[in-house]
């Protein structure tokens, strides 16, 4: 359990600083222990060479349709990267699509749009952008006025969204990352336009209007598993499977429990 | 928006101290018709408000950011540790400890946001990293640990219900009957939906099954979720319409005598902020339209 | 291709504007049936012993009241009538302006005293944290009240209360998003031993099925949960026209509102269905 | 070393964090404290760097005469009337007691009440009509997922509400009772699933990030 090490040497320094361990938070610290052993596991076998599939997506093989198809159109693709600050994990994440994202469009020679909402985010889509230029050995097709910061206010970063979609005209919108309640209105005038979209978030609020208005949704777990599907980087796909034995093991825990054992539950508390 | 006590009492015209008062009632009605006026179409009132809007909210969102972080975190937070006598404790998330520390530390949380704003002047420069990296680093451990305990672990909790005791057979009869079935069918879907999440392994006859069932589970979840969002918008809508109402009351009217029941009451309704403001940006709709549609096509 | 993207989305707007209006104002108040759920939040309630303790949270905004005031009026009613104490606390900084703004106007109504009978705390930074804080030690969060800036220690209602959420019998939080029910469930409903009821949203509200009746009691479910719970609150009671502030007067407008709801969610229906029928259509004649 | 140092700050902050979240008291809770307070100390100069630029973009349109100028100074007039009185609030400059004598009441409020809030709820209500024109416009049932999702949407909703013309009762009771269905089981279902997968994916996201193992964020 290399991944626990620095921990434990945390809590034994701080031991005698008054220190103690939160005992309710140990079926907590068993998963995340569980899951890191399992990651580098995988992550070992993957580099010894054992190969890990990844099953279909549909929503993701449809993101390089929907770039091919704003190249044949000659219009911009539009990345939306949700409207959460970088507190999220889920705009993190986006900030690694967009590099992939960015990749490509720098490929093809597409135009790439992507509108933030939050000033620090605008730094690291810039970065995101120009980085996926620079690993498609493209830097030149990086244009810095197209990451463009909107607004702070919710509903005015969205009516600004809407008006790139509307004047612009994306042949694709790519919508990945936190939303709230503009997704609807994204998802409308988007469809309105005629452009393939895509959209996912993990956020499952949202997920209905993108399921109901958009070509291709990517939902819940499958969001964190972008990256992964269109890289079949090894090392991501170790962490993909380590994240479905963690599932089979709790699923078999939850049976367990639910049919044999019913103090397993209360070891969860 | 602030609920008001409308009928009761006459407000003042201008009052820093209430929620509501005279002028207000002007304000928010203009403020709330003229984003509706955007429906029919982009038009000067709405472009009036939604600018107002945007600068309003930054600065609302600004002011609170200034208070919270920099003149509470930074300056208050120093200035406290500063007249902490040297020797006496200085409490930090609990912990005592020198005053001196407190400072040093808060001195380079201020650098370090310093090193942010160099953006600002040297868009490459590699200073804005720093903050950057502990910023993702801050908050992917807070998320990753707080979402785990809360999200995995007590919800995988939170599925395994008691069985409802059966008298004989597996489900027993009744009311119990179809208390374990639902709780069987739960089962079942959550379970589906989980493995429907599951990526590395190869899609058989059994596995794509399950997660065709668990894609059902799915979309009859998201249709819920929309059902009872729809409840929400409309509640919103209905609220706004509430509070136009209020200032329908004669105390907002511009008849002043207007507290007398009766046919002037009706009167004074209608020489009231809603209806006044309603009337003028119909008018000036029409007198615009009139005018030529030369902005008529970012509505749609 | 003419499809039925292709029609004035304004003629969907006035159609809508129209029914909401119409219905807005021809609103007829109809008592609706009361959900399983609704039923017990107030039964939970009801079941408290007089003097007892409850925790009143409000963790929300303007943005929600539309929803979520109606609940926290009758829920203080409610408490206050049945002689519960109340602390109210607030993770939201929006909260406490409505916070106060009740508690003065119904406290009086049933005689109660502020410090002895109910207790303002305010608003507490930190989200998540301010409620661990708060389960930990009530006392400790909470240096001075908000109304009189006292040490809280000062109040008697405060002797009763003591760390881990001590005397506290029931947590009753009105929810808007985060922080909110679920950080609460997560943070002290799953630590100590005190049963929590909540009013959320109805974005909110299909996550509260998950979390019922294991970890929350009960659960006022949107404008239709607080429109049933105003009902069973102020049964008997009759409309006072000229007070909108009597809690019976609340329950009639709610029901209005519910009657403007039932026909916009019909008309939304319609809409589906009529668009789905043109795009079909059109597609089968395109093809 | 320009490369690395922030990956060892992210590596380090992370478990100082985590360190914290698993122990009660002592060194790990004020350093979490205090991280947590860098954070919001980031986030509020941060905010300079977006009013830099929604002043920068603004004075060139007004400078260039814009169509739309008059809105833009209008803009900017507000935002900084707004920051101007907030600001000098804030700080006490100027002091200013209620009539009663009791509560202090803040100027900006004034301004929150009357601008702020009813315009933020009224851009908030136009989903009201957004999500009609939706339903007309996208949703459709256009495989049979979505046939699924559009089908259980509409029984809460009829569920939800009182039926708004007379219909048999049997056919009351049935859609209270499919609706009460859906949502105490099938929804329950689905969101747990949601929530533990998608917690999952933060889990892993996270644990690479504070291990250091997931770099492209940045720009490795």
């Amino acid at each position: 359990m290399s991944a626990l090490t620095p921990l434990c040497l945390a809590l034994q320094d701080a031991a005698a600083d008054g220190v103690s361990f939160d005992d309710p938070k140990l079926p907590t610290l068993i998963a995340v222990a569980l899951f890191g052993g399992l990651m580098f596991l995988y992550q070992f076998l993957a580099k010894r060479g054992t190969e890990i599939s990844i099953r279909r997506i549909a929503g993701l093989d449809a993101l390089d349709e929907a770039i091919g198809r704003s190249t044949e159109m000659g219009r911009p693709v539009l990345y939306v990267p949700g409207i959460d600050e970088i507190k999220e994990i889920q705009t993190i994440y986006s900030m690694m699509i967009l590099r992939h994202v960015a990749r490509k469009t720098a490929e093809y020679g597409t135009a790439l749009i992507v509108p933030v909402k939050d000033s620090i985010v605008m730094a690291f889509a810039e970065e995101a952008v120009k980085q996926g230029c620079l690993d498609a050995g493209r830097p030149d097709a990086y244009v810095p006025d197209n990451v463009r910061y909107l607004s702070n206010e919710q509903f005015a970063y969205c009516a600004g969204v809407a008006g790139i979609m509307s004047r612009e005209k994306p042949a694709a919108n790519i919508m990945l990352g936190m939303f709230f309640a503009e997704s609807l209105i994204l998802a409308e005038t988007g469809f309105s336009t005629g452009a393939i979209q895509v959209a996912g978030t993990a956020k499952q609020h949202q997920l209905p209007f993108f399921v109901a208005a958009c070509d291709y949704t990517i939902m819940g777990e499958e969001y964190f598993a972008v990256t992964a599907y269109l890289t079949r980087e090894p090392n991501l796909l170790a962490t993909i499977r380590a994240a479905d034995w963690t599932k089979i093991i709790m699923i078999a825990y939850l049976v367990a429990a639910v049919t044999y054992w019913p103090e397993l539950k209360d070891l969860l508390s | 928006m602030i609920p008001l006590a409308l009928q009761q009492a006459a407000p003042e015209f201008f009052d820093l101290s209430s929620n509501m008062d005279g002028v207000g009632a002007w304000m928010v009605c203009f403020f709330t018709l003229a984003v509706y006026s955007f429906l029919y179409r982009d038009n000067a009132f709405y472009k009036t408000a939604e600018h107002v809007f945007v600068g309003a909210g930054t600065a609302f969102f600004a002011l609170q950011y200034y208070e919270e972080g920099i003149k509470g975190a930074i300056w208050e937070h120093i200035e406290r540790a500063v007249n902490t006598a040297p020797g006496e404790i200085f409490e930090l998330g609990g912990y005592a400890v020198d005053p001196t520390v407190a400072i040093v530390l808060r001195c380079i949380a201020a650098v370090l946001g310093l090193m942010l704003l160099s953006r600002l002047f040297l868009p490459n420069s590699w200073m804005a990293r720093w903050p950057l990296a502990i910023m993702v680093g801050v908050y992917a451990a807070l998320k990753m640990t707080g979402e785990t305990q809360s999200k995995l672990v007590l919800q995988v909790k939170g599925a395994m219900k008691p069985w409802a005791t059966t008298d004989g057979g597996l489900l027993g009869s009744g009311e119990v009957f179809y208390q374990n079935l639902s709780y069987v069918i739960l089962l079942v879907g959550l379970i589906c939906a989980l493995l429907h999440f599951v990526f590395t392994f190869q899609r058989g006859k059994t596995l794509g099954g399950i997660s065709r069932v668990g894609v059902v589970t799915l979309m009859i979840t998201f249709g819920s979720m929309f059902g009872f969002t729809v409840l929400g918008r409309y509640a919103l809508l209905i609220e706004r319409l509430d509070n136009l109402a209020g200032f329908t009351a004669p105390a907002y009217s511009l008849l002043a005598s207007a507290d007398s029941a009766g046919a002037s009451s009706r009167v004074s309704q209608l020489i009231s902020p809603p209806w006044i403001v309603a009337g003028i940006l119909v008018l000036g709709l029409l007198i615009t339209r009139a005018s030529g549609e030369s902005d008529s096509a970012s509505a749609s | 291709m003419a499809t039925v993207t292709d029609i004035d989305r304004r003629w969907v707007f006035l159609i809508m504007g129209l029914v909401v209006l119409i219905t807005y104002i021809g609103g007829v108040a109809k008592d609706l049936p009361v959900s399983e759920y609704v039923d017990a939040y107030y039964k939970t309630i009801e079941d408290l012993p007089a003097g007892s303790v409850v925790m009143l949270s409000a963790d929300f905004d303007p943005a929600s009241a539309a929803e979520l005031l109606p609940m926290y009026q009758a829920t203080i009613h409610h408490l206050l009538r049945r002689d519960i104490r109340i602390v109210n606390v607030a993770t939201w900084p929006a909260a406490p302006p409505y916070t106060r703004r009740w508690f003065d106007q119904i406290a009086p109504q049933y005689g109660k005293v502020y410090g002895t009978d109910w207790l303002e705390l305010g608003f507490l930074p930190g989200d998540d944290v301010a409620m661990g804080q708060i389960g930990g030690s009530i006392t400790s969060a909470f240096a001075e009240d908000a109304r009189e800036n006292k040490p809280i220690t000062d109040f008697p209602l405060t002797a009763e209360l003591s760390s881990n959420m001590g005397g506290i019998v029931l947590l009753v939080s009105l929810s808007a998003g985060y922080p909110g029910i679920l950080e609460w469930i997560a943070q002290v409903g799953g630590r100590y031993d005190v049963p929590i009821l909540t009013g959320t949203t109805a974005v909110q509200t299909p996550d509260l099925y998950a979390y019922y009746p294991s970890q929350c009691s009960g659960f006022l479910g949107a404008a239709t949960g607080a429109t049933q719970y105003l009902q069973l609150v102020t049964v008997g009671e009759t409309e006072v026209p000229d007070d909108p502030d009597n809690l019976a007067t609340v329950r009639a407008s709610n029901q209005r509102r519910m009657f403007v709801q039932s026909w916009a969610h019909g008309i939304l229906i319609l809409l589906i269905i009529v668009g789905n029928v043109l795009y079909f259509r059109g597609r089968s004649q395109t093809a | 070393m320009k490369r690395e140092i922030p990956i060892l700050l992210t590596i380090l902050c992370g478990w100082m964090v985590i360190t914290a979240f698993f122990t009660t008291g002592g060194v790990p809770a004020a350093w979490n404290d205090e991280l947590l307070a860098w954070g919001v100390i980031f986030f509020s100069v941060a905010f300079l760097l977006g009013i830099g630029n929604l002043v920068r973009i603004n004075l060139k349109q007004i400078s260039a005469r814009h169509p739309d100028w008059p809105y833009k100074a209008i803009l900017l007039f507000v935002l900084f009337a707004y920051l101007g009185i907030g600001v000098a609030e804030i700080h006490g400059w100027f002091g200013w007691v209620a009539a009663d004598g009791n509560t202090e009441t803040l100027r900006r409020d004034w301004i929150y009440n009357r601008v702020f809030a009813p315009l933020q709820a009224t851009m908030f209500s136009l989903l009201a009509f957004y999500i009609a024109s939706a339903a007309f416009r996208a949703f459709r049932a256009r495989s049979t997922e979505a046939t699924l999702l559009l089908i259980a949407g509409a029984l809460v909703m009829m569920g939800q509400v009182p039926m708004p013309i007379p219909v048999p009762a049997a056919v009351e009771t049935w859609i209270a009772t499919t609706q009460a269905f859906l949502m105490s089981v099938v929804n329950t279902a689905g969101q747990k699933a949601v929530i533990i997968g998608a917690t999952l994916g933060v889990l892993a996201t996270g644990l690479r990030i504070v291990l250091g193992i997931e770099r492209s964020y940045l720009s490795e």
